[in-house]
């Protein structure tokens, strides 16, 4: 059982080799290849997290090469909820997908896996060069994704996305170079230990390393000034990849959490570039609220939030209490799932409305406008942060952890303002749109897809206690970084 | 007697490889730089089989061998693709 | 390290590489394109060619055996040399590119 | 009998009119089931009622978010009892006369379910034990609201004034939920019983102002208190029964339910006094005299709420005890006859057809019974003695003399109060006077309008009667639930009063007749009063705001236009800006005085670097003539791998050589389609800010690669030397690293490798690009497409760059090699293939597709790992055995190997998918007549 | 024995230079056995045509003078660009041929080019001509001659006969 | 050495940065790849430099830092594939947006 680590890697990964091997286009057999396997992630990773929540830490070293000289895997509770997330929110995405978006592009099945191999080794991988590789991996699946489909649109924002995370690629390769440079070291947990011993130039250098990966990860999270890309490339995707997408951003909130919590919590650069990212966080935050109100499409406005999400996390992650810790991780959460849920309904309203799309402008009614209406409704309240559902209880948590007035201002006034934003965008898509669509006619799946993917704020805050509970278990774990570098180099290596 | 003759030998081919460059910089035309081009890689194999000798090393005959086997598909790529643009068709 | 060994090796990559040389101060002063084609065929052939046999010897020396390995780069470049120099040509001729006003004959239209 | 469940019974019973219409109930039906549970409600509230009049507390709790301090916990005590009764009872009568107001082709399920929502939500507020709990129901009473104020959603009013609402509302409930976070922080609990019991020791916090404004901006908007009154008017666009719920009996009274909720927590201070008596005393003066002046029947009666609204803030800004108390009677007092007086207004509408009161005239003739009621209602809100409006203000009068806070500007206050009751006597005048009498109807869109179906006035004939019993028998009727009501508020001790409709002369009765007179009076004066108000400028909230939201808006788009201007320029040159900041920030002279020694420098390698350096700087400035760029950037190549073979890296310098081959194919493919040279775009501003990112950039990164390069450290490296040999099998350590130390990141990169491959073939799937007839020059392509002396030397350089490859792979564990650098070298060869013979003489001797061999060399990779897991090992744990044959001798076997065919067979079927699929792009336009007949490498795709 | 070994002489110079890359054993002997009969059966479609080996020796022969003759023709290209300035006539001449065979046609055109001083610039489209251009020719006829008599014969005795 | 080594990188990283600031895509690739041959250099000497110490086994006293090398493979074969990538994503730009603007021929001053 102790290969069971691997296999939210493996298991897309031979998915994709099956799918690339599949020559004759049987849409049907690719369609039941990728469902099963992203099906299957979902048992895995439960039993992941039933594994983590134990409290230990399991280390699979691969090639069975002890750390720090071989590659090792780590299931602590962080990666196991990271990991359990995106299996949650992939299928969906993909039953939403494999209903003919499939079609417009080739290899979509194939690139949606490796894209998941991509995410999920990010998420296990205990060694920075690996974190590297993997980015790589998902990267070039998700250019493979986003430009899945037709339209001038898409390409632009595609060369926009590609040049932008090629250069962020380039620095990464920097900050790596610097941190073995200077630790003569690629394993996290050995990073961690060996910044501490450092001194002179060397230590100069390992803080530059650690701030450009801050900048990197930040690309990755799409921070100010670094976000500009974003709303262009995910509202013009197509939805299952937009959905998809919603994890992306949260892949480099995690490394920041995890090189964070590792290696600058304490010791000789604790605190590293703390302060600049809880500023940058802040703008990030009020910045994207603007953008909500201007969006003039749905998918826009969703992606707006999206980064909105990623500005309130960030503030948190960089307050780095584990209280913070534990309500941002809710918090995370609910914002992922909730806006791949949103990408999803604003594909289904836009198929409703003919040539008008999802553009925020009065027209057709689209179709299904009642219960279209009702799943906006609903996830509107949740993305604002409004009762009764988890949006208003990761937000109380949040202030709660991070008793910050400015903090507490742009929470709750970026709230107003995006609730301001939506019920504009609801106004003219919902009311004031002519005739009435009517429900019957909506895709079976695609809508269970999206229902699925929404009907998760509503139980995240019925069962908000355990969630909650949860979250601040992997913080704890998370503050206590000893924790995890003994478990990888093996009892005492905290004290090396 | 070859502690003199290498750095001889290594400065005649640094100083063929500037002239090369000099070449592919001054043009005029695409194809007198894709022969400059072209020369640099020869002379490459040259100034890697003089540091296999002056390090006493035979690490590097792949280097040079791969150089004179597929360095030229380069040039070639440029000269049809003067001749028909297309280089694949 | 036997002295006639090592004054062979030496003449021999002081050979080529003076011959690399002339061949690239052809590149660079010859006149016209066709012309300075001819060049690189020298550094390709002698140039590499005695810098080759030096490494040759030398390897063979130190190691008492006979080290032919090399003579592939030789071999390869043999093979290769010509063909960019042809496709060179016709990509000149095609081009029609001038050349000197002495020249006898004229490029074929591609 | 757990509260939580009385709470819960009209959220569940939201559902059922929606259930009942889809059985094509009829509207009788569909009332019922929306009664059904508030009447349950209701009945279940009198066993816990009866314990709270004998002066009990009933409280339950469940928990629900323990850890944010936010329980299900519900208190029932004389202020919540009395609130409830006012929501059910209230509730259930709308109900009922919502049954005949709503027309047939209505979709009344939907309006029940939203109406239920909201009650639901009230019922939760005035329950709730828990502050957050509290402020959880606060927002949904806004969003339910929200629904039923655009319920009508065809009519822009209604979604406009549904918006407003939401938006001004919404925004008090942030306030609120940070005001009680804060209440929560100081108290150390949400609980609302702890928090009313910590009163002085909030009022004592230095967080006290802060508190008090944030939970006032709640209950202000709520209450629509001036300044923030303006979205209340706007919210009558909602059906009439919406109107007589909301806005008489229940939301509009959450926030004056808040002020008595909160009384012993936060009154009692000079600030709190300021603030809510000041709010008040504006609000009660501007309400009243707006109304006077709307022509519109439910205008007029949406202004006298928000000026009866201020009068009961203002009491309760007195900070006297009577005075809460008498604020909590005109609350229940107002509730009932504006309940009516809606109502009424809603049947008038009905009969009618409009609520313009210039139009409507003279009705007592057409609805006598109607009018009766409306009158005795308005009567009451006017304040007429034996009615019960007339105790309250008797009362308020009382209190406004009570105060000195004002000290010698008191007098202030009774002047206030009583101009507010000549002008609410003046309104209610109005009310009957222009709507009853006053002259013949003018043209009614219904004529001529009748007495409303019967069970419509039941309603309002209830309230009625309501207002009478109060009025004349006071203790009787409503002293109870005062008392109790009362008690609650304070927090205890209830002061000395009693409920008489006589006190002998006094001020407050002077107060009265003042305002009797004096309203009749004004109101007698009308005409002036209008053309003077019609003079005044017209001023539409619903406008200003829809324009100012609308300008937010459109300011939000701009400024995030500049920020996200669509420039990738721009959005690149911030990541460089960035990172340049990070280097200036960071980058210090001292870092280039490292204490390792330096290498010796010698000739070559400077002439080779400054070759590499100037080929560089030349691609940079030449990149516009881009076959030179080209050139240029494979000299860089031919250097770095110079670099690599000088600096001990052969594998590296291999590598390097042929993938800058392939590289070069690659871009002199595109170039096919690409402009051959663009002409200068940047202005001098955006190259020098190009120039210097790239020098602060460029420079920043060599001082860290020269700092790096001159301080000493210690890496895990020794490890690798040491079992490269015993534990890997090989003696070329970097392969070993490659295959076995570090083989999974070699996996993950030949996937990336693969992915990348299918990308491009997805890219380049039916994409378009017409093929120039020409080249740049204007001259037409060579005829001789596949020349002699090409063709013939590639054919045989195939296998013998096979043979090489096979070498290179063999040899790769243990010296300069491996499989990627063979994969390479195979592919050139076979795209020399390509090149020299054409796609169309390839297909028939190649794999019509590449996918499979991308899979196959994964697959084997992958295999290869997961087959350690049957020895019980890691994936990707490797093993390795020497065999002996007879004859050919030792040979050693290492699983690695077959790892590393995996990575050929990728790499070779990558790149051939790729650079395959690109040059078989220009034969989707006939170019020399050989479209059709050369096929595809690598048809395949989902579609 | 054909079925196995299509183009000996490819076989034997794909096993010559397995050889040489991995200098002598045994093993390596076999190995690169296999892999001269493999390699060509594999690559088999890439050639309709190749012409056969008819006289061995006379490709020595023809290898030695070749290479002879690249020697001394380095030596006179080498005085004529950085030796004492003299005019020469460059040009393009027109080689007719008597080689049918393309590949034969393709050793010549190599071996014209490897030669400094002539490079082959292009075969006509019929295959019977073959333009040469010439760095220095004063007698262009006597150039052909002696390129005719001392490359292409030989190479027609050897695959063609 | 080092010194040389520093300043080839500069070089490389300086020109790429310029170039992918560039308005079109031809050049922007060209940036990208002299931006990894210059990250590709910094990662190679994070091993610091050192002359004929080839890492293999036997076959110098004190072999070079084999590690960066391994990476810098890696990293240079993930570079080759997303050039290759973005370069046929161009041409995707010229087919779709009918011109070879970063930004397809919209806003945005040129290169
Ligand atoms: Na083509
Ligand atoms: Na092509």
């Amino acid at each position: 059982m102790e290969h069971l680590i691997i296999a939210p890697i493996l298991i897309p990964a031979f998915a994709g080799m099956l799918l690339l091997l599949e020559v004759r286009e049987r849409q049907h057999l690719r369609r039941l290849t990728g469902l099963l396997a992203t099906l299957a992630l979902i048992p895995v990773a439960l039993g992941l997290w039933h594994q983590a929540a134990t409290g230990e830490i399991d280390v699979y070293q691969l090639g069975d090469w002890r750390a720090p000289f071989g590659i090792v895997l780590v299931l602590d509770r962080l990666s196991a909820l990271m990991v359990l997330l995106t299996a949650v929110l992939a299928l969906p995405a993909l039953i939403y997908g494999s209903r003919g978006d499939d079609r417009r592009g080739a290899n979509f099945h194939a690139l949606f896996q490796m894209q998941l191999m991509g995410i999920n080794g990010a998420f296990l991988t205990g060694d920075l060069f690996n974190l590297f590789v993997f980015f790589e991996v998902l990267l070039i699946a998700s250019y493979g994704l986003a430009l899945h489909g037709r339209g001038p649109a898409r390409v632009k924002g595609g060369i926009h996305y590609v040049v932008l995370n090629l250069i962020g690629s380039a620095l990464f390769l920097v900050a790596l170079g610097l941190a073995y440079g200077t630790t003569g070291t690629l394993n996290m947990a050995d990073f961690a230990v060996k910044v501490n011993e450092l001194e002179g130039n060397s230590l100069d250098l390992a803080r530059l390393s650690g701030l450009l990966m801050w900048v990197v990860f930040g690309l990755k999270a799409a921070l100010f000034p670094l976000y500009f890309w974003l709303p262009a490339t995910y509202a013009s995707a197509t939805a299952p990849v937009a959905a998809l997408f919603a994890i992306m951003t949260k892949v480099g909130i995690y490394a920041i959490a995890r090189v964070y919590g590792l290696a600058f919590s304490g010791g000789a650069l604790a605190g590293l570039g703390r302060d600049p990212l809880w500023i940058i966080a802040l703008v990030t935050l009020g910045l994207a609220a603007v953008g909500v109100l201007g969006a003039r499409r749905l998918g826009e406005m969703v992606a707006y939030l999206l980064v909105m999400s990623v500005g309130t996390l960030v503030a948190g992650l960089s307050w780095s209490s584990p209280e913070a810790l534990g309500a941002m991780l809710y918090y995370l959460i609910h914002s992922t799932l909730v806006c791949g849920g949103l990408f999803l309904l604003a594909d289904l309203v836009a198929r409703g409305r003919g040539e008008l799309g999802d553009r925020l402008e009065v027209g057709p009614a689209p179709i299904g406008r009642g219960l279209l209406g009702a799943l906006f409704f609903a996830g509107a309240i949740a993305v604002v942060g409004l009762p009764p559902l988890s949006g208003f209880v990761g937000k109380v948590a949040l202030m709660q952890a991070v008793p910050a007035p400015v903090y507490w201002l742009l929470l709750l006034g970026g709230g107003l303002i995006a609730l301001i934003g939506l019920s504009r965008a609801g106004s003219s898509l919902f009311w004031r749109a002519t005739g009435d669509g009517e429900t019957h006619s909506l895709d079976g799946p695609r809508l269970a897809a999206t229902v699925a993917l929404l009907a998760t704020t509503p139980a995240l805050a019925i069962w908000g206690e355990p969630v909650l509970e949860a979250c601040l278990a992997v913080a704890a774990q998370w503050a206590q970084p000893s924790l995890y570098i003994d478990a990888v180099l093996g009892a005492g290596g905290s004290a090396l | 007697m070859l502690e003199i003759a290498l750095p001889i030998a290594f400065g005649l081919f640094v100083l063929a490889l500037l002239l090369n460059l000099y070449r592919l910089l001054r043009g005029p035309t695409l194809p007198d730089r894709a022969l400059a081009l072209d020369t640099m890689y020869i002379n490459t194999i040259g100034l890697i089989v003089l540091y296999g000798i002056s390090s006493d090393s035979k690490l590097y005959f792949e280097a040079a061998m791969l150089i004179a086997l597929i360095g030229f598909v380069s040039t070639v790529a440029v000269a049809k693709y003067m001749l028909r643009g297309d280089i694949i068709e | 390290m036997n002295e006639i060994v090592e004054f062979l090796v030496s003449a021999f990559i002081l050979i080529g590489a003076v011959f690399a040389l002339v061949g690239s101060i052809g590149l660079v002063r010859l006149s016209d394109f066709y012309l300075r084609l001819h060049g690189p065929t020298k550094a390709s052939t002698l140039g590499v060619g005695g810098t080759i046999l030096g490494s040759l010897l030398f390897f063979s020396w130190q190691e008492r055996a006979l080290q032919l390995q090399e003579v592939l780069i030789i071999l390869f470049l043999f093979i290769t040399a010509p063909v960019s120099a042809h496709m060179l040509a016709k990509a000149a001729m095609h081009r029609n590119l001038k050349r000197r006003d002495d020249t006898r004959g004229g490029p074929w239209k591609q | 009998m757990n509260l939580s469940i009385l709470v819960l019974l009209p959220f569940l019973g939201a559902a059922l009119p929606p259930l009942a219409e889809r059985f094509k109930a009829s509207r009788t039906l569909l009332a019922l089931s929306a009664a059904a549970l508030p009447a349950l409600a209701l009945g279940l509230m009198v066993a816990p009622g009866r314990r709270v009049i004998d002066g009990e507390t009933v409280l339950s709790s469940v928990q629900w978010l323990p850890s944010l301090g936010l329980d299900l916990a519900f208190r029932l005590d004389g202020l919540a009892l009395l609130f409830a009764m006012l929501v059910l009872g209230i509730g259930l009568l709308i109900i009922l006369y919502a049954r005949y107001y709503l027309s047939a082709d209505e979709k009344a399920g939907r309006f029940y379910a939203y109406l239920l929502l909201f009650m639901g939500a009230m019922l939760g507020v005035v329950t709730s034990d828990n502050l957050l709990l509290l402020v959880v129901f606060w927002e949904l009473t806004s969003l339910s609201s929200f629904l039923l104020i655009g319920f009508w959603s065809h009519n822009s009013v209604a979604r406009k004034g549904a918006r407003m609402a939401l938006t001004v509302t919404g925004m008090g409930g942030l306030a609120l939920l940070a005001g009680v976070l804060l209440i929560g922080q100081v108290v150390g609990s949400y609980s609302l019983g702890e928090a009313l019991a910590s009163g002085d020791a909030i009022r004592a916090s230095g967080l006290y102002p802060l508190i008090l404004c944030l939970v006032l901006l709640g209950i202000f908007t709520k209450s629509a208190q001036f300044p923030f009154h303006f979205w209340l008017p706007h919210a009558m666009a909602a059906p009439t029964p919406v109107s007589a719920y909301l806005h008489s009996a229940t939301m509009v009274k959450a926030g004056v339910f808040l002020l008595a909720r909160f009384y012993p927590m936060l009154a009692g201070t000079n600030l709190w006094f300021d603030l809510v008596t000041l709010a008040g005393m504006a609000t009660l003066i501007w309400g009243a005299l707006a109304a006077l002046f709307q022509n519109d029947l439910k205008g007029l009666l949406a202004y006298s709420t928000i000026s009866h609204l201020g009068l009961i803030t203002l009491l309760f800004g007195l900070n006297t005890e009577l005075a809460a108390v008498a604020a909590v009677f005109h609350i229940i007092n107002h509730a009932t006859f504006k309940a009516s007086l809606f109502m009424a207004a809603g049947i008038i509408d009905h009969e009618t057809g409009t609520r313009d009161m210039r139009r409507i005239n003279g009705l007592w003739r057409y609805m006598p019974y109607t009018a009766v009621l409306a009158m005795v209602a308005s009567a009451a809100m006017a304040g007429v003695p034996l009615l019960n409006g007339f105790l309250s203000k008797e009362m308020f009068f009382a209190e406004t003399l009570q105060s000195d806070r004002l000290g010698a500007m008191s007098w202030v206050l009774p002047l206030g109060a009583t101009l507010g009751g000549v002008l609410s006597v003046a309104y209610s005048a109005r009310f009957i006077h222009d709507v009853f009498f006053n002259g013949e109807p003018v043209n009614l869109p219904k004529f001529p309008p009748h007495e409303p179906p019967r069970y419509m006035k039941v309603p309002v004939e209830i309230l009625v009667a309501l207002c009478i019993a109060v009025g004349v028998f006071p203790s009787l009727t409503v002293a109870g639930l005062l008392a109790v009501a009362g008690t609650a508020t304070l927090g205890g001790t209830l002061p000395e009063y009693h409920l008489s409709i006589w006190h002998g002369f006094n001020v407050p009765l002077l107060m009265s007749v003042i305002a009797l007179v004096g309203g009749v009076l004004v109101y007698s004066q009308r005409r002036r009063l209008l053309q003077w108000h019609a003079r005044l400028p017209e001023i539409n909230a619903n406008l200003i705001f829809e324009r100012a939201m609308q300008a937010l808006a459109r300011f939000a788009g701009a400024f995030s236009g500049v920020l996200r201007n669509g420039s990738l320029q721009t959005y690149v040159a911030w990541l460089l800006a960035v990172v340049a900041l990070v280097l200036l920030s960071q980058v210090r002279p001292h870092l280039l005085n490292g204490e390792r020694p330096l290498l010796p420098l010698d000739g070559v390698a400077v002439l080779a670097g400054a070759m590499l350096m100037v080929a560089a700087v030349i691609t940079a400035i030449l990149h516009r003539h881009r076959m030179t760029a080209i050139m240029s950037i494979s000299v860089v190549g031919l250097v770095m791998s110079l670099v690599f073979v000088r600096f001990s890296a052969p594998d590296l310098a291999l590598t390097q050589l042929s993938v800058e081959v392939v590289t070069v194919m690659l871009l002199i493919l595109a170039m096919y389609f690409l402009p051959v040279r663009t002409s200068p775009e940047s202005g001098a501003l955006r190259v020098s800010r190009d120039l210097i990112l790239s020098v602060v950039v460029g420079g920043g990164v060599g001082v860290m690669a020269f700092a790096m390069m001159t301080s000493d450290f210690t890496s895990i490296s020794g490890f690798f030397l040491e079992n490269a040999k015993p534990g890997g099998g090989g003696t070329n350590v970097v392969n070993v690293i490659l295959v076995d130390f570090r083989g999974f990141d070699t996996f993950g990169e030949i996937t990336v490798l693969g992915i990348a491959a299918m990308g491009i073939y997805a890219l380049l799937k039916d994409l378009e690009l017409t093929s120039p007839r020409s080249d740049a020059t204007g001259r037409p392509w060579a005829r001789d497409a596949h020349p002699l002396v090409l063709v013939t030397i590639s054919r045989p350089l195939l296998p013998l760059a096979l043979l090489v490859s096979v070498y290179i792979f063999l040899r790769g564990h243990n010296l300069p090699g491996g499989g990627f650098i063979a994969g390479l070298i195979t592919s050139v060869a076979l795209l020399l293939q390509y090149v020299a013979s054409g796609v169309g003489w390839m297909r028939y001797r190649m794999p019509g597709d590449y996918h499979p061999v991308v899979a196959l060399g994964l697959l084997l990779a992958g295999v290869t790992g997961v087959a350690s897991w049957f020895f019980g090992h890691p994936f990707l744990t490797s093993t390795f055995d020497h065999i002996h044959w007879p004859l050919v001798g030792d040979f050693e076997l290492a699983s690695a190997m077959l790892f590393d065919a995996g990575v050929f067979l990728t790499v070779v079927g990558a790149t051939l998918l790729m650079l395959a699929n690109l040059g078989k792009l220009s034969l989707l336009d006939d170019k020399g007549g050989n479209a059709g007949q050369i096929g595809d490498v690598g048809e395949r795709g989902d579609a | 024995m054909r079925r196995l070994l299509p183009f000996p002489l490819l076989s034997l110079f794909l096993w010559a230079t397995w050889m040489l890359l991995n200098g002598f054993s045994w093993g390596h002997a076999v190995l690169g056995l296999v892999l001269s009969v493999a390699l060509p059966l594999g690559t088999q479609p890439f050639w309709p045509n190749v012409p056969r080996l008819r006289n061995f020796p006379k490709l020595v022969r023809f290898v030695l003078v070749v290479h002879w003759d690249i020697l001394t023709a380095n030596v006179a290209v080498a005085i004529l660009i950085v030796g004492p300035p003299r005019r020469y006539r460059p040009g393009f001449v027109e080689l007719p041929l008597d080689l049918t065979d393309e590949f034969a046609i393709t050793l010549l055109a190599s071996t014209i080019s490897l030669t400094p001083g002539t490079v082959s610039a292009d075969v006509s489209e019929d295959r019977r001509t073959l333009l040469v251009h010439a760095l220095d020719m004063d007698d262009e006829d006597a150039m052909i001659k002696q390129i005719k008599q001392r490359y292409e014969r030989p190479l027609k005795e050897i695959f063609e006969c | 050495m080092e010194v040389i080594m520093a300043l080839m990188i500069a070089t490389l990283v300086g020109s790429g940065v310029y170039l992918t600031l560039r308005a079109r895509t031809f050049p922007v690739i060209l940036g990208i790849t002299l931006l990894s041959y210059g990250v590709n250099l910094f990662v190679f000497v994070s091993g610091r430099l050192s002359v004929n110490q080839v890492p293999v086994v036997g076959m110098s006293e004190n072999p070079s830092d084999p590690l960066p090398q391994a990476l810098v493979l890696t990293a240079i074969v993930i570079g080759f594939a997303m050039t290759a990538f973005l370069v046929v994503l161009a041409l995707r730009g010229e087919g779709e947006l009918n011109n070879d603007h970063v930004d397809g021929g919209s806003d945005g001053e040129g290169g």
